[in-house]
């Protein structure tokens, strides 16, 4: 599995500068927790050096006691998988899109900001991608305390 | 077929609504060009007629009733689907399914991916108006289905996978009729093979259609066979083996010239390779149990799970506060990247290349006819698509 | 009298004739609403060489206009329920509707989800419920049969159910 | 046999629209056999049509009224005219004038025209679009057809088909003598009955279903007649010239037969070619070789 750690270290050397808290969750995995502003920042110097692709932009609540919603950017190379946390407040949480660098990001950019409110400035298009046209605004379920059922919404 | 409804936020909108159902695409959809004179300035998808809310459903779920809402996420890949999900979890406990229980999930991956490959050939052959060949393709999907329904009871839908290995065995006379089943498809693929490479008529309708090279494949991460149809090499079952696929080394099918007959050729090549991994497997099936013990709460913790379905690379992120019900599932399928890095593809690109590009990634793109095209100047010009694939073809001559 | 009872009688040949035409050439209008495209394959499939409907005179038409048998797989889905609407509209009398998948009767898996609206009976009359997850071909073909068999005044069923 | 009887019982009116029907349902079971399916039963053609006329018609507010109603009885009309002058099941035509091929040809144009304008006439943009199709297929497949009927008609010196079948019927067959003649006639039906690679009018993946989406009940059951009228018309008029005159009932069914089951077996052999592929083939092909053929007769009789 050399050839995976191999990987992630030249990933992580290239984040150097961004000097990210750097955790291992699991084997084949690095997670390098920076703020926001330092994302696009992130993003381009992975992709720069040619380090693998964007795979997926993950939200994780953690519930209202933390007041804390997550951003997982995941990139991978291989086997190995690079991800890029950020920490938001639950409301109002702002992030830089990655569109200008990866125009395919928009799909995902877009799931997160309906389903968890994050606002990506700078996307082309902030329009619904899976919430009916008719869905309220400013009701985004993938949140905590949004209800499960179909009924309220 | 609606339109979609053209609020004046933003004028510069040009829809090409998409039919309502269409089994490859997990989602029917629109697709929205911006257009600035005669090159493509923004290019966006909007889904949601098959959402239905399953990120959120799962958390209300224990982790074993989970298994049977995600094997519905998408009726043709659903072992796939359950095998992440399968992985993923048993990774977060910690548990290892016995060798014997990993050999049958690949048999059934395979299984799987040809009876897609070959229900995309029908259906692609339906659009083309070629109904022989979707005929002659679902007919011969049959035999797999048999299969499936010997060793799991079920045509659609064969949940062979519970968390920690899996629920049926494969008896000695069903090991006997996958062979068997297995020369009849490579005899079958090898006619698919000539056919798709030779028909002059077929040939009129992909050659040289939505060609997409290799640098703007891997730029837009595309993923599965349309990437390697454009010589991106990306394939999950040898970047990062899972299952069974540590043992058994897997030939990643390439082509180079990326248009949609490299796609079709692509598909038709992998069904080959799965006809010798499942060779390879059931040669030395390995003996012991099925299923290994798992315990009813998964330890606290995270971890991300990839797999290659047949359109490409899906990806799980599973996240348990070792409670009975998982706190977060994240899921990604192939199709959604893949729309997502072709439409990209058509920025920057003339006008007249979109009929081309999203006909070449072959979903239902061409069932509705309608496209308002609204210049940056802001005047509205209504365009029917035959209108607009004449203009395409002025420009191209 | 003799008047009345020969355009009676007339009518009644008419009907017959009209009957006999329904049920044998039921055009076929498949709708999802959402589905996870299981129901809809298994569909596909029952026009393929080895269930192949067409022998029962069942076409897969495009256009509601042209199709008496509306078939739904899925649950509806709020950005779908509309459409639904408008195209059972569309369709001219007498028209039918088969509910494919248990997801059509009851949403199946997906009952507690939020952007699921709900069973297909909660929109449109139903004809015909195919129950399964998903339904065989040989179901969706005996759920048409079902639904042709229904056609007939009740009479010809209480004959001890005709095969 | 009086008029009123050629005119609608046997030649002309419903035993021509029987045998349509029975044309329909050869070419759908054939063409199901070779798709390896079983295929409809021998009444289906007949439950459909009768299905569809005790169908409700739904009229789209805001068209023509009377001209949508108006339009398929219009289309079948130009059809059974047209099935005048053809010698069906090798009986002498009920009406034979100097020029009736010309006539036959453009009455049969006139239902091509008809279901364009139907098409055209309903708002909904799929069948505008439909119509938009069957339009430029006419134009592109007009006149390579109609040269490659009058090729036998050049070579019998004259324009009524009675005396083509004739001089057919007399000497070699024209299929040996034009090849080339028979081929574009063949291909050229397929393109005005809007067969397999030529439907891009009615293609069910793209434009839901051509320019008949907005058509149901009686409107699309006299379509549908009229198209599979205009099939047997068709197929007799090309084997009438072609295939050495159509003398008794048993010659003009196996020669129609006969070229029945070779345009059902072109039907499933080939994918559908798009709108522009289509235009393309008949401009560049048809015209060249329709001509190149007329050539050849034009410099045969000079010769002779």
């Amino acid at each position: 599995m050399n050839a995976v750690e191999t990987a992630l270290q030249t990933a992580l050397e290239h984040l150097a500068p961004l000097n990210g808290q750097v955790t291992t969750p699991e084997d084949g995995r690095r997670d390098v927790t920076i703020n926001a502003g330092d994302l696009l920042e992130g993003a381009r110097l992975l992709l720069d050096s040619g380090w693998g692709y964007l795979t997926a932009i993950t939200g994780l609540d953690h519930g209202e006691s933390e007041g804390v919603l997550e951003v997982l950017v995941h990139f991978c190379a291989g086997a190995a998988v690079l991800t890029l946390r950020i920490r938001l407040a639950r409301a109002g949480g702002e992030l830089a899109s990655l569109c200008v660098l990866i125009p395919a990001a928009s799909v995902f950019e877009r799931e997160i900001s309906e389903m968890f409110g994050v606002t990506f400035s700078g996307s082309p298009d902030t329009r619904r991608l899976f919430l009916p046209d008719e869905w309220p605004e400013g009701v985004y379920p993938l949140l905590k305390e949004s209800p499960a059922a179909a009924g309220e919404a | 077929m609606t339109t979609h409804p053209d609020s004046a936020a933003t004028p510069k909108r040009f829809t090409i609504p998409i039919g309502p159902q269409h089994p490859a695409l997990k989602e029917p959809g629109f697709f929205e060009f911006t257009v600035e004179g005669e090159t493509v300035i923004g290019a966006t998808l909007r889904l949601g007629y098959a959402h239905r809310g399953i990120e959120k459903a799962v958390v209300s779920r224990t982790w074993v009733q989970n298994l049977y809402l995600l094997e519905r996420v998408c009726g043709i890949c659903s072992h796939i689907h359950s095998l992440a999900y399968c992985l993923g979890v048993e990774k977060l406990a910690g548990v290892t399914p016995p060798p014997r229980a990993q050999a049958i999930r690949v048999l059934i991956a395979e299984l799987e991916r040809m009876h897609s490959h070959l229900l995309w050939l029908g259906v692609a052959a339906h659009d083309a108006g070629f109904e022989t060949l979707f005929m002659y393709s679902w007919r011969d999907r049959e035999t797999i289905l048999d299969l499936f329904e010997q060793i799991s009871g079920n045509r659609v839908n064969h949940s062979i996978n519970t968390l920690g290995g899996v629920k049926f065995d494969l008896t000695a006379e069903q090991i006997v009729s996958v062979l068997k089943a297995v020369e009849l498809m490579e005899e079958r693929a090898r006619y698919y093979l000539d056919l798709v490479r030779n028909d002059p008529m077929l040939g009129q309708r992909i050659r040289g259609i939505g060609t997409m090279s290799a640098a703007e494949a891997h730029r837009m991460g595309v993923v599965g066979p349309t990437a390697r149809a454009s010589g991106v090499g990306r394939d999950l079952r040898v970047e990062a083996p899972y299952a069974a696929y540590t043992a058994i080394p897997v030939v990643v099918m390439l082509e180079t010239d990326g248009d949609l007959q490299a796609r079709f050729i692509v598909r038709i090549r992998e069904m080959f390779e799965s006809c010798r991994i499942i060779r390879v497997l059931l040669d030395h099936l390995p003996e012991g149990d099925l299923q290994a013990r798992m315990p009813r709460r998964i330890p606290e913790g995270e971890t991300i799970a990839r797999v290659e379905a047949p359109r490409g690379e899906l990806f799980y992120f599973i996240k348990s506060n070792g409670a009975d019900m998982p706190e977060r599932i994240k899921l990604r399928t192939p199709t959604l990247c893949n729309l997502g890095s072709v439409l990209a593809l058509c920025i920057g690109r003339q006008l007249a290349d979109i009929p081309m590009l999203l006909i070449g990634t072959d979903p239902c793109f061409s069932c509705n006819d309608r496209a308002v095209v609204i210049h940056q100047a802001g005047n509205r010009e209504k365009w029917t698509w035959e209108q607009f694939r004449r203009y395409g073809n002025e420009a191209l001559r | 009298m003799t008047a009345m009872k020969i355009e009676q009688a007339w009518n009644n040949a008419l009907a017959g004739v009209a009957l006999w035409a329904r049920t044998n050439s039921p055009w076929v209008l498949h709708f999802n609403t959402g589905s996870c495209n299981g129901c809809d394959i298994e569909l596909l499939a029952a026009l393929t060489p080895r269930y192949d409907v067409e022998r029962l005179g069942v076409k897969l038409q495009a256009s509601p206009r042209q199709a008496d048998i509306l078939i739904c797989t899925g649950p509806i889905t709020r950005q779908a329920r509309d459409r639904l609407l408008r195209i059972y509209e569309q369709m001219p009398e007498p028209r039918f509707v088969i509910a494919l998948g248990s997801c059509a009767l009851s949403c199946g898996v997906f009952h507690d989800c939020y952007n699921v609206v709900g069973p297909l009976d909660r929109f449109i009359p139903v004809d015909v419920y195919v129950p399964g997850c998903p339904p065989r071909p040989e179901a969706i073909i005996y759920g048409v049969i079902e639904l042709l068999k229904k056609l007939h005044p009740v009479d010809v069923i209480l004959e001890g159910g005709s095969a | 046999m009086n008029a009123l009887g050629t005119l609608l019982l046997f030649p002309g009116g419903l035993a021509l629209l029987l045998v349509a029907l029975l044309a329909e349902w050869i070419s759908r079971k054939l063409l199901a056999r070779l798709q390896n399916r079983v295929g409809p039963r021998w009444f289906q053609p007949l439950a459909d049509t009768v299905k569809l006329l005790a169908k409700e018609e739904v009229i789209p507010e805001g068209v023509h009224r009377i001209l949508f109603e108006f339009l398929p009885v219009l289309s079948l009309a130009a059809v059974l005219t047209a099935a005048l002058a053809v010698p069906l099941f090798g009986v002498v035509p009920a009406t034979s004038y100097a020029g009736d091929l010309i006539v036959t040809v453009y009455l049969l144009s006139l239902l091509t025209l008809c279901t364009s304008l139907a098409g055209l006439i309903t708002d909904d943009h799929y069948a505008a679009l439909g119509g938009l199709r069957v339009l430029s297929q006419l134009f592109s497949y007009e006149a390579p057809f109609l040269l490659a009927l009058l090729g036998p008609a050049v070579a019998a010196e004259s324009w009524q088909i009675t005396r083509i079948t004739a001089h057919a019927g007399s000497n070699v067959w024209m299929l040996f003598t034009q090849p080339v003649g028979f081929v574009v006639a063949v291909i050229g039906l397929m393109g005005k009955l809007e067969l397999s690679p030529f439907d891009a009018p009615e293609a069910h993946t793209e434009i839901v279903a051509g320019s008949l989406t907005e058509y149901s009940g009686r409107g699309l059951a006299l379509f549908r007649l009229s198209r599979n009228v205009a099939l047997v018309v068709g197929l007799t008029l090309v084997a009438a010239l072609y295939l050495g005159g159509v003398s008794d009932p048993l010659a003009f069914a196996v020669k129609t037969l006969a070229l029945l089951l070779v345009i059902t077996t072109v039907q499933a052999l080939f994918a559908r070619l798009r709108i522009d592929q289509t235009i393309g083939l008949w401009w560049h092909y048809g015209v060249l070789l329709a001509l190149g053929q007329w050539f050849l007769i034009l410099i045969g009789k000079g010769a002779a």
